[in-house]
């Protein structure tokens, strides 16, 4: 496969998109249809590079000398590849039932399938550069989808998600500097692009700078100083909370984090040093706070945007371990809770669709009246809370095992935060199940009114979501192995 | 086998379950008033028959010659394996046993509760994870279906359902949880010093990996004791067992302090005799914790029940105390000890099954739940009073039962464990909660045989018919007085283990 | 330092001083026709000072009288043409400072410029 | 001494003498003769500019044949020639952007004294960049001052009228400052023509004596330009200087004026004293840190703003700071990032100017921000000039404020005592910058409520592209010219490397 569909794959979802509001459509299926077609094609596209995946770089454009924006596509790419090309399409098929009540939609859809674009275009970065390019971009094209409803308090989130990611990105910025003056060379090498012997003196400064980057990425992937635009974006439409501020915007953000620590800055040089040290605490402190908040959040998809949180957390726990065991449980969560949040994301969004109710409270009995969403969401419920059997458990077992094989006070810690925030996790996820299916025998059912489950557009994406978490949390070794070779790939 | 009853009594519960979720959609188009009573029989008979079934594909496999199934592989290539040696044999009868009375005698009791085919459901379910439990060859396995178990058996504490039962199997649920997070925390620290997880008698740690963190393994082993201990009551997390019985149906908390709670028990014998390993344990500061929170645990049980006024209450608070027996038993490490804990568990799960019975009897025809308030009750219902005042005999440890038995073995295996105070101040403890027991037990049988001047007028004129509540009652009983008695037959078998495992 | 320095050459102490007194004047007073003769008076120390660099003792003023040519008769002439050139720069520049300031006073009758200002953010609110 | 060495030399000449004349012509003629200058001097800069690429090194042209101490002379460069090439597009299209505003805002009679201002103001600017003699560069300095002033105030309201009377005095006091920093020299060295005196100041360093008043005269003139380009403690004038003049001289003062007093510091930095001795003479470091400061402060002032134009202004102030940082920071590198600053401040900034009176035309001329919501909606094309204007401040991919960004960024990375300071501070004025200017974007993208927005939006209409064609024209050519800057800079960073070695 040659390196040019890279960029066909990227530039694809992006002039597709930005055609959605130009072309006249008579009515809605048309639009529709060729929204879900442009999707499509991208997945298909992105799937068939990642099987026969092309060995060169394509540079579409240089700035000048070192700063040029080129795509290759490399083992740990393709695995956020993967995920994304899988959950766009259902996504997108889902916020077809979604938008329909909500006005401005082709504008929405227009948004919706350039950030399909720009995140392919962050996982198939080539150099520091073109990932910062697509980060900063993300930014830009994710706003005025957060901003859709252009309600005050919308207007007001997206304002303070456009400072955090800004700030962030002003950040990362100088990490990116630091590697083109030091760094041999901005590509993403295995390894990393500095060697002891240029830095000498400058070890200190390396990873301060470092934890400057680090912090400056992990504002996407909102980490605990951080944290707050992600609840406030809560207020977007559930697709955009669902796809954006579960799977891909924050995802992005981890993955940069992986890019930079595994493939920029090298482990070799950051293992055991205070930047480590201190990274690692603030993650374990953002897997808790994040559990912590949720559990007091009483709005439902708040709620889950403070899980989402902490599940990060998990990731960049998994990243700062910095050991080949450390990767394999950071991508292997992220792959695993992109899948459990989406469709807890979903199952919420079908609930606030049908019902208008947004709160955790007004959810008593509603089990029974939309039964196959309500499952649903104790499965990924339960899926977060790691049962096992299902694929938290796969992912935290990894976790686990990279925390244990590092040894030292801090990943024990690690580990007992992640049992915590598994025990919170099961508090506030499964207290709205049970309370949906068990209100109390002096419940009066027909105070809920005329409610039944949304039509198939939304219940297909979720069966398909559930079936995919029961595979991997029996059959884990599907993913396990292909991210095994991923990882060895990268050492 | 084994594999073969599991899945009979899943699809069962899964059954049941979509039977009553569709009874659920279409009652919730009419209104809640009369829900239908039709076809209640044949609920009973098809209930019943599947117990049988599973009960007979479940002996068979106790009793058999286990070869090793292999269902699926979990993390890691870990199996999900299922291998029936000795202790896994003791719990599987223990629970077909106990399974199948409080079935037939859960028949006329939900009748009146309601909701039957959600409690069956998930009563079948809560089965299968049992059976799973005692014939899991690993410790993931074992995880598995603990927290499989948890999940299924939460419902069957909510019953009917009102707000404060939905409140205590919450509370049931995430005591619970905490508990198995802790034993995770355990497990995994756990998995990378011990080569493989499979259970083999006398331990599987690696000694090179163990020497090199010790200190860590102690703290791993202890975090699991205290978190399977909160499935079985131990003092730090014990407090959803007072909450969640009371309010449960009777059949449940039947199930729950006999079956349920004794997972705890299983598991903590897996992790430490089948994955540990006592000598590892033996004289550290874990083994000295261990054996102070049983006997608080033993101690905190009887004074509370004995301050308790609830008649329900105060049976849960004594399982708190029993179960903290049979843990102290397995704390000492010596054979005597062990033999006397398992005597001891036979023992409880038989005797408080039948407590529960009793009291599900008293409440359905009195609903009264009140201790003292069965005055002269032994006129009406003479049949179930005698049933519960042998039951009691057996668990304060009078001669002839098998509780004697049990307590007998536990202290002399104190006695000579040699650990300096804590070995004499265990038989003090037990002797002062044994009378406690009694304190707390015979008063009902008293009062209701010899009612004395002041006449209750309560409850039903006529006389109490023999119906297959009573009947259940007394198979119970008599079972636990026949171990009392003959004792000899199971002692060898329990030799048989503590030397494989000590 | 020693302070003979300051006789030796007092002419540049003194353009120094004007100097100060002109650019204070013109940074703090308020009345404008007071900062316009700030102005001027820091533009005309700068001259003097640069005059006096072109001075050597005893030699007369750089127009040719009686026909001498000889360039020790007179004075470095190349001074003297800078100021000439500065004065009508700071002649142009005061012309089109009091311009400005008649056409203020003409609207706002005042030369204080801070009462300028409150008057022009009165007249902005009505 | 081919034929088009002298082109400089009649740029100058051709715009001085445009200026008196256009006094006596007719608005509208005085407005072709001044497009026409400016075009002329831009093609002949532009020829300069190849001839001297070609030849590979600066020439010195002594006008009327006279050697140096009697004759003047001026020094013509790949840098001087680029600079004036700028200038000259960049006048144009202000002119050509502002060209509807002085029809409405300048009395009839008054038409053709403007272009008067404008030429003579090209002329000081052109002669800025060439010249090699201090003392003319002090006369026009002067020559620039007035004739900025007189943009300044040419619209006659109260507000530019005392605008006006506070730059003069501000700039008077910089300019004072400047020519005593000259005398001084003169005083020192004896020479007034730039190489010259480098010379005998080299000497100086070498022998030690007279470094103090030479530090003085360094400093003076240091700190009378930064007064004249409104450095951050000295930018009190400047809100009002370019908040209430008419578009054209408020895009000219920012984006030209100051600069040129900046490539005058530059140049005396240069060829004056040597920028090594200035290195040594830490007057850099007073610049620097007035330069952070001014980027931050300037960025905090213009978050309070409530009228668009005042925040634009406010800006401004900020992206001065980050040039006189890019001096603070000592080295080549430094320099390089400052200058590639001035080209993309000069062209962003009047496009941010342009962008904003276009919104203001389609909100009742009112300037406020609430005023412009959904103003986007109503002048497309100025809503997304706007935007490219605000990213490319922001320091957004694509554009030219990120390529400043990241020159800026890799010159603080060579020296380490600097280097955190400088990095943070591009930081945290990269936030800043984004909080007023994209606040505002999102301001003018949010449609107004369903009912019309009630009082706040009568007045409002709307307005296409070929209502204003040459607004737009000049828009598109903004929008052009800083893509051309954020996506081609190898070669311009090329270029100015080359002008800095011809420098020294």
């Amino acid at each position: 496969m040659r390196e040019v569909f890279l960029v066909v794959a990227v530039l694809l979802p992006l002039i597709g998109g930005a055609g959605i509001p130009v072309i006249p459509w008579k009515k809605r299926g048309a639009m529709m249809i060729y929204t879900e077609g442009v999707v499509l094609l991208t997945s298909a596209l992105a799937f068939l590079l990642i099987l026969n995946r092309p060995a060169g770089a394509f540079t579409l454009f240089r700035f000048t000398g070192q700063l040029s924006i080129s795509f290759r596509l490399d083992a740990v790419g393709s695995v956020f590849t993967a995920l994304v090309a899988f959950l766009w399409p259902l996504a997108t098929l889902y916020s077809f039932e979604y938008m329909t009540h909500e006005k401005h939609e082709r504008v929405f859809f227009m948004f919706y399938v350039m950030t399909y674009g720009v995140t392919l275009g962050i996982s198939m970065a080539e150099d520091l550069v073109t990932l910062y390019f697509f980060y900063e971009m993300l930014t830009l094209v994710t706003v005025p989808l957060v901003m859709h409803t252009l309600t005050k308090e919308a207007i007001r989130a997206g304002r303070t998600y456009l400072w955090y990611s800004l700030g962030g990105a002003a950040f990362a910025f100088i990490g990116m500097i630091f590697i083109l003056v030091y760094g041999n060379t901005a590509d993403f090498t295995p390894g990393g692009v500095l060697d002891a012997a240029v830095l000498g003196d400058k070890r200190g400064l390396m990873l301060l700078i470092y934890v400057i980057c680090f912090c400056g990425f992990s504002v996407k992937a909102a980490m605990f100083p951080f944290s707050a635009w992600l609840p406030k974006a809560g207020v977007a439409p559930t697709p955009v909370t669902a796809l954006l501020h579960a799977v891909a915007v924050v995802k992005a953000g981890a993955f940069a984090n992986i890019r930079v620590t595994y493939f920029i800055f090298g482990t070799a040089l950051l293992r055991g040093t205070w930047a480590q040290k201190v990274l690692t605490a603030l993650t374990i402190f953002t897997v808790v706070y994040g559990c912590s908040r949720a559990l007091k959040e009483t709005h439902l998809k708040r709620r889950l945007a403070w899980s989402t949180v902490s599940n990060l957390s998990y990731i960049l726990f998994g990243v700062t371990m910095m050991s080949p065991l450390g990767l394999m449980g950071a991508l292997c969560h992220m792959v695993c809770h992109a899948v459990m949040k989406i469709c807890s994301f979903f199952c919420a969004g079908a609930v606030i669709y049908r019902t208008e109710r947004t709160y955790v409270h007004q959810l008593d009995g509603l089990g029974r009246k939309m039964p196959t969403v309500f499952l649903l969401f104790t499965v990924s419920g339960m899926a977060l809370m790691g049962v096992p059997g299902l694929t938290g458990f796969v992912s935290k077992w990894y976790l686990a095992k990279a925390a244990v094989a590092e040894g030292g006070l801090l990943s024990y810690l690690g580990i007992a935060a992640l049992m915590i925030s598994a025990l919170l996790t099961a508090v506030y996820m499964l207290g709205i199940s049970v309370r949906a299916f068990f209100p109390g025998q002096d419940f009066r059912y027909d105070s809920l009114g005329e409610v039944s489950d949304p039509g198939w557009k939304m219940l297909l994406p979720l069966c398909i979501f559930a079936a995919v978490m029961v595979l991997i949390g029996l059959r884990p070794e599907l993913l396990t192995d292909l991210i095994g070779d991923v990882v060895y790939s990268a050492f | 086998m084994l594999v073969l009853s599991m899945t009979v009594a899943l699809l069962a519960g899964i059954l049941l379950l979509t039977a009553s979720f569709a009874e659920h959609l279409s009652q919730g188009k009419r209104s809640e008033a009369e829900a239908p009573d039709r076809g209640d029989g044949k609920l009973h008979i098809f209930t019943g028959g599947v117990m049988i079934l599973a009960a007979v594909t479940a002996l068979a496999a106790a009793f058999g010659e286990g070869r090793e199934t292999i269902l699926f592989y979990l993390v890691d290539r870990i199996p999900v394996s299922f291998r029936l040696d000795d202790v896994g044999r003791i719990f599987l009868v223990l629970t077909v046993v106990i399974w199948t009375a409080v079935c037939f005698y859960s028949f006329k009791y939900m009748r009146h509760e309601g909701e039957e085919k959600r409690f069956y459901g998930f009563f079948f379910l809560a089965y299968a994870a049992l059976i799973a439990l005692d014939g899991a060859s690993n410790l993931i396995t074992f995880y598995f279906f603990f927290e499989f178990m948890t999940l299924c058996s939460m419902p069957l504490v909510i019953g009917r359902g009102g707000r404060e039962a939905v409140m205590a199997a919450l509370k049931y649920l995430f005591y619970s949880l905490a508990g198995a997070y802790l034993a995770l925390f355990g497990i995994f620290i756990l998995y990378q010093s011990c080569g493989s997880v499979t259970f083999r008698a006398g331990g599987v740690l690696n000694p090179a990996l163990a020497q090199q963190n010790h200190r860590i393994l102690l703290v791993a082993v202890f975090a699991m004791l205290v978190g399977f201990g909160a499935k079985a009551g131990m003092f730090p997390l014990h407090a959803w067992l007072p909450t969640a019985h009371p309010i449960a149906p009777a059949p449940a908390s039947a199930a729950l302090s006999a079956i349920i709670v004794k997972c705890g028990v299983l598991a903590v014998i897996r992790t430490v005799y089948f994955i540990v390993g006592p000598n590892f344990l033996r004289g550290t500061w874990v083994q000295k914790v261990w054996l102070t929170l049983a006997l608080i645990t033993v101690f905190l049980g009887s004074m509370l029940a004995f301050l308790e006024k609830g008649f329900k209450k105060r049976l849960a608070y004594s399982t708190v105390s029993q179960v903290s027996y049979i843990l102290f038993g397995l704390a000492l490490f010596t054979p005597q000890a062990f033999a006397g804990a398992i005597l001891q568990l036979l023992a409880h799960a038989l005797v408080k099954c039948a407590l529960f019975m009793t009291a599900g009897i008293f409440i359905l025809r009195t609903g009264k739940t009140q201790a003292e308030d069965y005055i002269g009750i032994g006129k009406k219902m003479g049949l179930t009073l005698w049933g519960y005042t042998i039951a009691s005999l057996s668990l304060i440890g009078i001669p002839p039962t098998a509780g004697f038995i049990g307590k007998w073995y536990l202290c002399q295996g104190s006695l000579d464990a040699g650990l300096g105070d804590l070995s004499y101040l265990g038989p003090a403890v037990l002797l002062v909660s044994a009378i406690l027991t009694a304190g707390y037990l015979l008063p009902v049988s008293i009062r209701g045989f010899l009612p004395g001047r002041e006449e209750g007028d309560w409850g039903p004129k006529e006389r109490e018919k023999a119906d297959l509540m009573t009947l259940t009652l007394w198979f119970v009983t008599l079972l636990s007085l026949l171990i009392g008695l003959f004792p000899g037959r199971i002692l060898a078998f329990v030799n048989g283990i503590s030397d494989a495992i000590l | 330092m020693d302070v003979m320095n300051l006789f030796r050459n007092y002419e540049e102490a003194v353009a120094m001083i004007l100097f100060g007194i002109g650019f204070s004047n013109l940074l703090m007073q308020k009345n404008l026709i007071k900062k316009i003769i700030g102005m001027n008076i820091m533009d005309t120390s700068v001259y003097l000072f640069l005059a006096v660099k072109g001075y050597i003792e005893g030699h007369k003023a750089p127009i040719v009288v009686d026909g001498v040519q000889s360039v020790e008769a007179y004075i470095n002439p190349i001074p003297s043409g800078l100021v000439l050139t500065g004065i009508v720069v700071s002649v142009s520049v005061s012309a089109l400072m009091l311009a400005l300031t008649i056409r203020l006073y003409r609207r706002y009758h005042t030369l204080n410029l801070d009462e300028i200002s409150t008057l022009l953010k009165k007249e902005e609110k009505s | 001494m081919s034929f088009v060495q002298n082109f400089p030399f009649f740029s100058i000449l051709l715009s001085l003498f445009a200026g008196p004349l256009s006094s006596v012509l007719s608005g509208k003629a005085a407005k072709a003769l001044n497009a026409a200058v400016i075009t002329i001097a831009g093609v002949l800069s532009a020829a300069t500019l190849v001839f001297v690429l070609g030849t590979g090194e600066s020439y010195v042209y002594t006008m009327g044949h006279f050697p140096a101490p009697w004759g003047n002379e001026i020094r013509v460069g790949v840098l001087e020639a680029g600079m004036a090439v700028f200038f000259c597009i960049v006048m144009l299209l202000c002119m050509m952007g502002g060209a509807a505003e002085r029809l409405l805002e300048i009395e009839e009679g008054k038409q053709n004294l403007y272009y008067v201002m404008v030429n003579l103001l090209l002329c000081s600017l052109l002669a800025l960049i060439y010249t090699k003699d201090l003392f003319t560069a002090y006369v026009f300095v002067e020559i620039n001052t007035i004739s900025a002033c007189g943009l300044i105030m040419i619209r006659q309201t109260g507000r530019t009228i005392e605008a006006a009377v506070r730059y003069m005095i501000m700039s008077l006091l910089g300019s004072g400052l400047l020519l005593l920093g000259i005398v001084f020299l003169y005083d020192l060295t004896g020479q007034l023509l730039m190489d010259h005196i480098k010379i005998q100041v080299q000497l100086l360093s070498v022998t030690g004596e007279y470094h103090i008043p030479l530090l003085i005269a360094i400093s003076f003139m240091a700190v009378g330009l930064a007064i004249k380009s409104a450095l951050f403690p000295f930018h009190a004038w400047l809100p009002d200087a370019y908040g209430y003049s008419t578009l054209s001289s408020a895009a000219i003062l920012s984006s030209l004026v100051s600069k040129g007093y900046i490539f005058l510091l530059i140049k005396i930095f240069y060829q004056v004293i040597g920028f090594d001795l200035i290195v040594r003479s830490k007057v850099i470091n007073v610049l620097f840190v007035f330069g952070v400061a001014g980027m931050l402060f300037g960025s905090v002032s213009a978050i309070r703003e409530k009228d668009i134009r005042r925040m634009i202004a406010f800006s401004s102030v900020a992206q001065i700071g980050y040039i006189y940082m890019g001096f603070g920071l000592g080295t080549t590198a430094g320099m390089i990032a400052s200058i590639f600053h001035i080209l993309s401040h000069g062209a962003t900034k009047s496009l941010l100017f342009v962008a904003a009176s276009g919104l203001t035309d389609v909100s009742d001329k009112q300037r406020s921000i609430r005023r412009l919501t959904g103003a986007g909606y109503r002048n497309r094309l100025a809503g997304v000039t706007f935007t490219v204007g605000a990213l490319s401040m922001v320091g957004f991919p694509m554009f030219s404020g990120f390529i400043s960004k990241i020159l800026f960024a890799q010159a603080a990375m060579e020296n380490d005592g600097k280097m955190l300071v400088t990095v943070v501070a591009l930081a945290v004025s990269t936030i800043l910058n984004a909080m007023y200017f994209l606040k505002t974007v999102i301001r003018i993208y949010t449609p107004l409520p369903a009912d019309g927005g009630g009082e706040e939006a009568e007045g409002n209409t709307v307005l296409h592209m070929r209502d204003c064609p040459a607004k737009s024209l000049a828009m598109i050519c903004f929008i052009a010219l800083n893509l051309f800057l954020g996506l081609s800079s190898e070669p311009i960073v090329d270029l100015i490397r080359k002008g800095l070695d011809m420098f020294a």
